[in-house]
């Protein structure tokens, strides 16, 4: 598709202000008063500019709905050096596998997280709750009233993820996985990539 | 028996069970109670230190593995004959439903594993916070029709933090070892002439780490000394307002 | 003069991140360990690199001594509709942010705020000032007598809240904290733990 390259000056200007807000496509079109198809065109055209500029310290990414102008990740080491004495937000291994329960099995309530686990999650959920990641989604209908948990577009962002239908497939645990672990786990490993420091037995 | 004594953390009972399937190489579909109940108990022993609440759940998983295991005791086969019958077993096994609960949990601690990793990846990018808008043009904003909740202002509040972080190094700290009393001088007049010859004293220490504060204040008494500026202030308590000194003054 | 690709990336993510606050010649050195010769080369190749892009929305600016990336002057016009029209979310996350501080922190005055955000915050105090989010809630004493924000009714009433005790918790402490944010969050906590339970009990 042809693009005018007036237009892609003006996507990037608008990309540039709104920093780490985002834009979303919808956003965009309405600001340059592009087509979808158009639109896409000359995202495409913008990353295409970043990735064959040599020099270039840019990169466009897609997270949580909004495209964002970011660093490459090349520079990362040298942007994270300037950061040494502010370490990024930590998580809990709690509050990950709560984190996880919840983004894939939204809107879900506190009582069935702490059934699959086996364990209570209040604490990691206000943890999360509080760093922006889950928020409330609405109540269960009935006795109780049980609140829904949901993810946010913070976790969108923070976990690199375009949308929800981005999460890596859930491991099955179907018939023919039965009685094979190995393979389960290689399959694992091969989705994800895991350096293997002990990655398998997570122990 | 000897056991080590190891203080890990597990994130509930699954996990500790689903550690020591890993620990004892044993088949998750295929697990041998005796063995894996005699080490989760001795797990127990060596977690009493663990808060009270926390190990209740522990001891109710303790006491469904004793469960099991007594079941699995019972001569429940009446004909030795029908033994390799494989509906017969997979029906009533009465580790199933353990096993099943351990396949869901052990899904979602893999899954958490793997945003831990998306997570990592997106943390090798970075970004600027919005541009300053308002050297466009003024424009009165939070419109009504968007509905926030306070699940909004936690977001704002988060990215603000990040921001910081990000922020505080990048202009902070690369001038606290940069800037000199002559050239932060030179920054104060220019300053003051942008804001047409006077500000609060304030202003000029609104952002900056503990040196680059102390550089401001010495350049302000330099700058004094020359005549350059003069500090007033209207009356007791008030604001200090620092300004080009006037000529003839 | 030659120049390395790569610290030419390097320096446009320096000064990508820097924003509005730009980089100086000599801070731009320090972090890329360059000379100067090396550097204003550096800088030279990336303004020429953005004016040979035909379809870059953005260049370098020299204002005050910093180095600013900046949006290209022909694209001013739009920008302004940046601001008018398609939700100027930069804006309300600003006056959001500012929010969010009054609202726990409260009474709290702007050069609390400032400090917390680490950018000047008077528009939005004045955005919510006007808007009846927040109002005046005394003077500090002392030197200056500071004016104390805190939030109104109508805030409470936007939001859903009870009351400010309906505000979630902003930190549990099973979490590693940001640094220099560790003491303010502990005191959130420190509020707020009290009705840790009742906390999302606005229905």
């Amino acid at each position: 598709m042809e693009v005018d390259n007036q237009i892609v000056g003006k996507t990037e200007s608008f990309l540039f202000l709104a920093g780490d807000e985002g834009l979303s496509v919808r956003q965009l079109m309405a600001l340059t008063e592009q087509s979808e198809e158009q639109m896409l065109a000359i995202i495409g055209q913008l990353k295409n500019s970043y990735e064959q500029r040599q020099d270039s310290g840019l990169t466009l990414k897609l997270f949580g709905g909004s495209y964002r102008l970011v660093t490459k990740a090349e520079y990362a080491d040298d942007i994270k050096k300037l950061l040494e004495n502010s370490s990024p937000k930590s998580i809990t291994q709690a509050s990950l596998e709560v984190l996880a329960i919840i983004a894939y099995q939204q809107p879900v309530t506190r009582v069935e997280i702490d059934d699959l686990r086996g364990v209570k999650s209040e604490g990691p959920i206000h943890t999360l709750i509080s760093n922006g990641l889950i928020m409330e989604k609405g109540r269960l209908e009935g006795s109780g009233r049980a609140i829904l948990y949901g993810t946010t577009d913070l976790f969108l962002d923070r976990f690199g993820l375009a949308s929800l239908s981005d999460l890596p497939p859930l491991m099955h645990n179907d018939e023919e996985d039965v009685g094979d672990t190995d393979l389960f786990m290689t399959q694992f490993q091969e989705a994800f990539e895991v350096d293997n420091n002990g990655g398998g037995n997570h122990s | 028996m000897s056991y080590k004594v190891r203080l890990e953390v597990f994130e509930g009972p699954l996990d500790l069970l689903l550690h020591l399937i890993n620990r004892l190489e044993i088949d998750i579909y295929d697990i041998p109670m005796a063995e894996l109940t005699q080490q989760y108990i001795e797990h127990l022993h060596a977690m009493r230190v663990l808060r009270l609440d926390e190990l209740s759940e522990y001891l109710v998983l303790a006491a469904t593995l004793l469960e099991i295991k007594s079941k699995m005791l019972l001569p429940i086969h009446e004909g030795e004959a029908f033994d390799d019958e494989i509906e017969y077993e997979i029906e009533d096994d009465p580790r199933d439903e353990l096993v099943a609960r351990l396949i869901e949990y052990r899904k979602y601690k893999d899954a958490a594993i793997s945003l831990q990793q998306s997570a990592e990846e997106r943390s090798n990018h970075f970004t600027k916070e919005p541009g300053d808008l308002s050297v466009f043009g003024e424009v009165d904003v939070t419109d009504q029709a968007d509905p926030l909740n306070v699940f909004d202002l936690i977001g704002a509040f988060q990215k603000m933090i990040e921001r910081k972080r990000l922020k505080t190094p990048l202009t902070a700290s690369i001038a606290k070892s940069e800037i000199s009393v002559s050239e932060r001088m030179d920054e104060i007049m220019s300053f003051l002439e942008k804001e047409g010859g006077r500000c609060s004293f304030y202003t000029l220490f609104e952002r900056g780490d503990t040196a680059s504060l102390v550089v401001t204040f010495l350049s302000l008494l330099e700058l004094m000394k020359c005549n350059d500026i003069t500090v007033e202030q209207n009356n007791n308590f008030a604001d200090l307002t620092v300004m080009f000194r006037q000529e003839g003054v």
